[in-house]
């Protein structure tokens, strides 16, 4: 059993039931922007072999929250993450974007940013993140402006027409989250967007997505494995169990916006940080 | 790696070649009966250049070759791209494709005059036939070597059929497409000189299967010059574009 | 016009050089004919050209015709153009030991096809002289390589092919079948049944003309032999050779008796088959009488 | 990364694959029913199309001389197979995946590959003879320059990250060539294998059709000078059945490969 | 000028000039397990497009030493370790790996880790961790026994028999330490081992490889982001500039060992980690 975390002002229910917090600042608005997801299980099959990736998801996101997912290496949470894009049909449950259900990718609903950058070899960073905005038919000169826009946003304007492979690691993670954030999607799921990237420049681009986020009043679910990260960011964080992935608890962030580092040395961060590192630890 | 180097290679490996060619007959390494030196295959056809029968039969072969080629090479790719990418349709075709592709294609020319009779759309219509095949089944390898992280990305911006094929399958699998748009090209020829060999009243075909059977080897030496000459300019044009689309790769 | 679609089988065939004389002079035009002239790569595209119903009439011979018929095609010969295969040799390289047509037992002899022209020949020369050798089919364009090259120790070879080898020096004549055969059906034309009826007329005059450009080319040697050349792609010498050994013997009306096509089908049957000899020709357009 | 699951076709009662099969079958029994009733109903002259039955009557009735020639035509299109396929593909694998040699090599292969071959056939017997090996040298030839040419083109698709690693731990270039490369470029490599294996098919009954006095391409050429379209048709069958012999190898090797590998580096199989 | 950190005990030289710290545990006793590398230089040039990466880099690792490298996104850290592992030629300068310089791929001496996992997508993860034995010609039974063993360290042994493209990112990462691990080289370069890991992992993937690292006294250079990690593992940390990186001090971190996690809330843990924080964000 999960232990129960104190410092947290979450609601936990049995498995399967739905848990759902509806911030106090962020009131439930724009429709659009809910995500509902409901007795959600998923077995993969292959060649005869099962692996239960996750087991009774329930959980709702309300408009305009941002909330991180964490959880033990291998416990679903891409898997979780490409279900709520519609790349992955779940074994069992369903998915409610806007409140309908979800069912194929739908870049107007949802955008994500892949935990492997997977960017196009054959195209440079700038035409890589203006790549969304050009399947849609976009202006030329807009789509530039937004590319040039969002490369800035991640600081490699100067690399805009590199290609992939003549980038680091890190930047090539950067240029994929630029290529979320030009798609200006109602909802932005990224999936370890940060994972590749030095403190320093890690915090600078947590600000610089909190400033998005708060300005366009995004829905935003976020997989890291940092603690402090999901705590900084967040306004919830759904703590997932080992492989079969469960839901151990959701834990609000009581914490005041806007956020700051100095936030960090706070005692409220630090017993929030603790009692999620228990919860996975246990 | 410089181009001035590659040139200068390839000049001299070719002249080596033809000064190969030159010697051997003439020296008596080979029958020059059967291999006539390169300057008399030369003067042939610089002989046969100063007719004009010469070049309407030019002319007629490739507008044949590139009528056949242009339909070709576009309806096998894409037919190549959607078999491959309907995990039924490849189950249920690919075999079939694979087994009219290994029948010699000449055994079908006579169908071909039943339903085409011999005139301009016959040769063509039998080059297209020759090469579809072969652009369909290169196409399904090349389908093969897209990877599944660029697809997906695709999939989450909800790209279309058409755009998935244009901006992801396309660049993906320039290298293994161009490979399949030189092969084509040289099927798609044979296959028009050989409707032509078969019947015809004009075009390159139709003179090079005379000279064969009247043993007239200079000039028949001519005409695969010439005609090769012309493959390779096309192959050059092939790598030329193969440089500038790959510069991504490595 | 009438449009009448004219198999040539093969280039190298003398009809196809009949046909082009006569559409070159004009004088299918002048007969208010529209002849379109294709070369088949053999007898048998041709024949298949006319099946294809592609053509409507053929440089042919009873023996074609007769597998024709068999293989459903309805055609039949409507005139005769010569009795004898003029030019058609057994050649030799010069220095081989075989010095008669009985030395070639046991040999490698070329044949351009199995089931070709030149394989009825080979045929009936072993069957002729009781020997046995094996017939190798090369193709057309293979006979000359091999034989030069030594891979083949003799060739069943074609005019005027033949007359360039042996002036070149590459081969030595062993026989020439227009000795060694007796008279027979060996060339002529052939027409489709339902053309041959629904178009008599047009047929008609076509053959009229295909003949007036006989007459024509036995008439005007020195017009004729530099075409000839032009056209085969020889020199003047073997086109000289080959208008006085074949074109001179052509016939001047057509006119074909049973008896000859009979005998090309006891030359060529092959012992494989009984046909009626009646049914592979049809004599109503000939004799074709040209004005002179 | 998360896989994606199979089409969503194969979720529907029947597999895929069986209902794959029935409708090849459904197709190919049309295509034999065609076959018989088209020729007998004389839409098309029996020179063309001689109806199903009357081919496998000379099919059986001619089985013995089919089956000596079948012999022949076999033996030449597996020694031709090990040279075009075994060689074409190693060459093209090296050839592909390394830089230098691509630059220098390929362009001479595929020039080579311009000059239309069959049309030189009749000199190319005067080097090589006329019996089996010109037909084994002509097929080779025919069926190695696309295998190569296709090899190249896969091994250039592939990610080089992975060449790297396999360097990182010392393989030679025989080794990364062997493991690393070859196995990346599967599919291009089966393909190419598939192609070159038709096309030395191809490529040997052509050969035996244009000058032999063995093989099922002398038969079939014959039978056409003949006007035999049943023995023509015979003969194809043979050869098509070459083919599908063919084609069930490289099945069993594809399936011993993506048994093991379940498609990984490759691709899903659901429609984009 | 970056900053002088106070709370190390390092010697800074002028840029070029090569630092040397011999730790006071660990002799210099095997030769083969050293690492020199001398004025390195080296710029990307592509379609004349030229990228400086690395700048006046000069130091040395003597036998045995666990050395961190850390610096921000795109400052050549990767190249660095491609240098080392003799896969890139360095534009400029010298590195020698046990007195012999380095210029071809030599698993004998020096095994890598790469930044992205590169698993060969058609192998398992068993065979992927065996494929270095087996290159080497290793007995079939041997190299699968010690696979099996690589495995159970990064705790993987149920996914033996899977594929990379059935694992997590975080999986994927633990098969390619466990190939770099198995190959038993001298030398480890590990570039971002842990950067796809859940914190508990990361941590236990920590103890594991200082375990290993002590009882098979290796040298290992360790590419990471996490500055807590860099300190809690290593002898020394490598910190560089951004781009073009040049070194900005290598400070030697004088926590004694077997290190514990407790020691992460001594102050002087906080001490090291601020100085190295303050060094990178200058
Ligand atoms: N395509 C697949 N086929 C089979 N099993 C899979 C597939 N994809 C993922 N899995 C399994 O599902 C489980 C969850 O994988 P997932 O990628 O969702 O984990 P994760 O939480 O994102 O882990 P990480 O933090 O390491 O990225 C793992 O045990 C993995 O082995
Ligand atoms: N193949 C290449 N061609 C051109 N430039 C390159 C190439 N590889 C790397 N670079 C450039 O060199 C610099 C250093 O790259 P490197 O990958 O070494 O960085 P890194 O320190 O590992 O970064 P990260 O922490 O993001 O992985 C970057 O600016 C990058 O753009
Ligand atoms: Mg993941
Ligand atoms: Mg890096």
């Amino acid at each position: 059993m999960p232990r129960m975390s104190q410092a947290t002002a979450s609601i936990r229910k049995p498995h399967g039931a739905t848990m759902s917090v509806v911030g106090p600042d962020h009131p439930a608005a724009d429709a659009g922007k809910t995500l509902e997801v409901r007795d959600l299980n998923h077995t993969y099959n292959v060649n005869g072999k099962t692996t239960q990736a996750l087991k009774d998801i329930a959980f709702n996101v309300s408009a305009g929250r941002f909330l991180s997912i964490v959880g033990p290496s291998g416990c679903g949470k891409s898997s979780l993450l490409m279900m709520l894009a519609g790349l992955l049909t779940p074994s069992d449950g369903t998915i409610a974007v806007g409140g309908r259900p979800l069912t194929k990718p739908d870049p107007t609903r949802v955008g994500v940013v892949f935990q492997d950058a997977s960017l196009f070899p054959w195209l440079t960073a700038r035409r890589n993140v203006e790549f969304p905005l050009f399947l849609r038919g976009v202006d030329k000169a807009v789509r530039r402006e937004k590319a040039e826009e969002a490369l800035a946003l991640v600081g490699l304007e100067r690399f805009a027409d590199s290609l992939p492979h003549e980038l680091s690691g890190g930047m090539k993670q950067r240029v994929s989250i630029a290529r979320g954030l030009v798609q200006d999607p109602p909802i932005l799921l990224m999936d370890e967007p940060f994972a590749a990237l030095d403190e320093q420049t890690r915090i600078t681009m947590g600000d610089e997505l909190l400033r998005i986020w708060e300005k366009a009043r995004k829905t935003i679910v976020f997989v890291t494995h940092g603690l402090s990260e999901a705590i900084y960011l967040s306004d919830e964080v759904l703590v997932l169990s080992g492989r079969p992935g469960r839901i151990l608890d959701r834990v609000v962030i009581d914490l005041p916006r806007p956020r700051s580092l100095e936030m960090m040395a706070q005692p409220r961060f630090a017993e929030l940080r603790e009692a999620i590192w228990h919860m996975i630890k246990a | 790696m410089a181009t001035r180097d590659a040139v200068l290679g390839y000049g001299a490996a070719g002249a080596v070649f033809l000064a190969l060619w030159e010697a051997a007959p003439r020296l008596g390494w080979i029958d020059g009966r059967l291999l006539p030196p390169f300057s008399d295959v030369v003067a042939a056809l610089g002989a046969m250049a100063a007719t004009a029968t010469f070049w309407q039969q030019v002319q007629l072969t490739l507008l044949e070759t590139l009528t056949a080629f242009v339909i070709a090479l576009p309806v096998g790719a894409l037919l190549g791209v959607l078999v491959q990418e309907s995990r039924f349709a490849s189950l249920v075709f690919k075999p079939l494709i694979f087994f009219v592709f290994s029948i010699p294609k000449s055994i079908f020319l006579p169908i071909f005059i039943l339903i085409l009779g011999i005139a301009f759309w016959q040769k063509v219509a039998f080059g297209i036939f020759s090469t579809v095949f072969i652009v369909m089944m290169t196409t399904f390898s090349a389908v093969e070597s897209v990877r599944e992280d660029q697809l997906r990305v695709a999939r989450s911006l909800d790209a279309s059929t058409m755009q998935k094929i244009l901006f992801v399958y396309l660049p993906s699998m320039t290298p293994v497409l161009l490979e399949a748009v030189r092969v084509a090209m040289i099927f798609n020829f044979t296959g028009i000189l050989l409707a032509e060999m078969y019947a015809s009243r004009e075009g390159i075909g139709n003179a090079i299967g005379v000279w064969g059977l009247g043993f007239q080897i200079k000039e028949l030496l001519a005409m695969v010059l010439f005609v090769s000459v012309l493959a390779i300019g096309f192959n050059e044009a092939i790598r030329y574009v193969e440089a500038k689309c790959e510069h991504w790769r490595n | 016009a009438d449009t009448i679609r004219i198999g040539l089988s093969t280039k190298a065939w003398f009809p196809s050089f009949v046909a082009e004389i006569t559409q070159q002079q004009g004088i299918f035009k002048k007969h208010d004919i529209n002849a379109e002239l294709t070369v088949y790569q053999s007898g048998s595209e041709a024949l298949t050209a006319i099946a294809a119903g592609a053509a409507d009439l053929m440089s042919s011979n009873p023996s074609i015709v007769g597998e024709g018929r068999e293989a459903g095609v309805n055609v039949k010969m409507v005139a005769m153009l010569a009795t004898r295969n003029f030019g058609w040799q057994i050649m030799v390289p010069p220095k081989s030991g075989i010095k008669a047509v009985a030395d070639l037992a046991k040999h490698k002899v070329g044949i351009t096809s199995a089931g070709s022209n030149t394989d009825l020949l080979a045929s009936w020369v072993k069957k002729k002289y009781g020997i046995d050798f094996v017939a190798i089919p090369v193709g057309g364009a293979g006979l000359v390589p091999n034989l030069i090259s030594g891979n083949l120790d003799a060739v069943i070879i074609y005019p005027p092919l033949s007359y360039q080898v042996a002036l070149d020096g590459n081969g030595r004549v062993l026989t020439d079948f227009s000795d060694e055969m007796p008279p027979h059906l060996e060339a002529g034309w052939a027409a489709d049944d339902e053309y041959a009826a629904k178009h008599k007329d047009a047929l008609k005059r076509a053959l009229t003309a295909l003949f007036e450009g006989v007459a024509y080319i036995k008439g005007n040697p020195d017009a004729v032999i530099p075409q000839l050349a032009k056209y085969d792609g020889v020199s003047a010498e073997v086109a000289k050779q080959e208008y006085a050994n074949t074109f001179g013997h052509l016939s001047d009306d057509g006119a074909m008796t049973k008896e000859l096509v009979q005998e090309t089908l006891n030359l060529y049957a092959n012992g494989k088959k009984e046909l009626d000899a009646s049914t592979l020709f049809d004599s109503s357009f000939t004799p074709v009488a040209i004005a002179r | 990364m998360t896989h994606l699951p199979r089409g969503r076709e194969a979720s529907a009662g029947m597999s895929l694959e069986a209902k794959a099969r029935i409708c090849r079958y459904v197709i190919i029994a049309a295509i034999i029913a065609a076959w018989e009733i088209v020729p007998r109903l004389g839409l098309v002259p029996r020179l063309f199309l001689p109806s199903l039955s009357s081919t496998l009557t000379v099919l059986v009735a001619q089985s013995g001389d089919f089956a000596v020639q079948m012999l022949v035509t076999l033996q030449e299109v597996g020694m031709a197979l090990v040279f075009a396929c075994g060689f074409g593909i190693l060459f093209g694998l090296w050839v592909g995946s390394t830089l230098t040699v691509r630059k220098a090599l390929l362009p001479v292969v595929s020039a080579l590959f311009a000059v239309p071959l069959v049309v030189l056939y009749p000199l190319f017997t005067a080097w090589f003879g006329i019996g089996s090996a010109s037909k084994v040298v002509f097929a080779s030839v025919y069926g190695l320059l696309p295998t190569v040419l296709g090899t190249a083109a896969g091994a250039q698709t592939i990610d080089r990250q992975l060449t790297q690693a396999a360097r990182s731990m010392g393989a030679t270039r025989l080794q990364q060539i062997l493991w690393v490369t070859l196995p990346a470029s599967v599919p291009t490599v089966l393909a190419s294998f598939r192609l070159g294996g038709a096309l030395v098919i191809v490529g040997v009954v052509v050969a035996e059709m244009m000058m032999s006095s063995a093989g099922i391409g002398f038969l079939l050429s014959k039978y056409r000078t003949q006007l035999n379209s049943p023995g023509v048709f015979a003969a194809i069958i043979l050869i098509l059945a070459l083919a599908i012999g063919f084609d069930l190898a490289v099945q069993a090797i594809e399936r011993r490969w993506t048994g093991s590998r379940n498609k990984a580096a490759g691709r899903p199989a659901d429609a984009p």
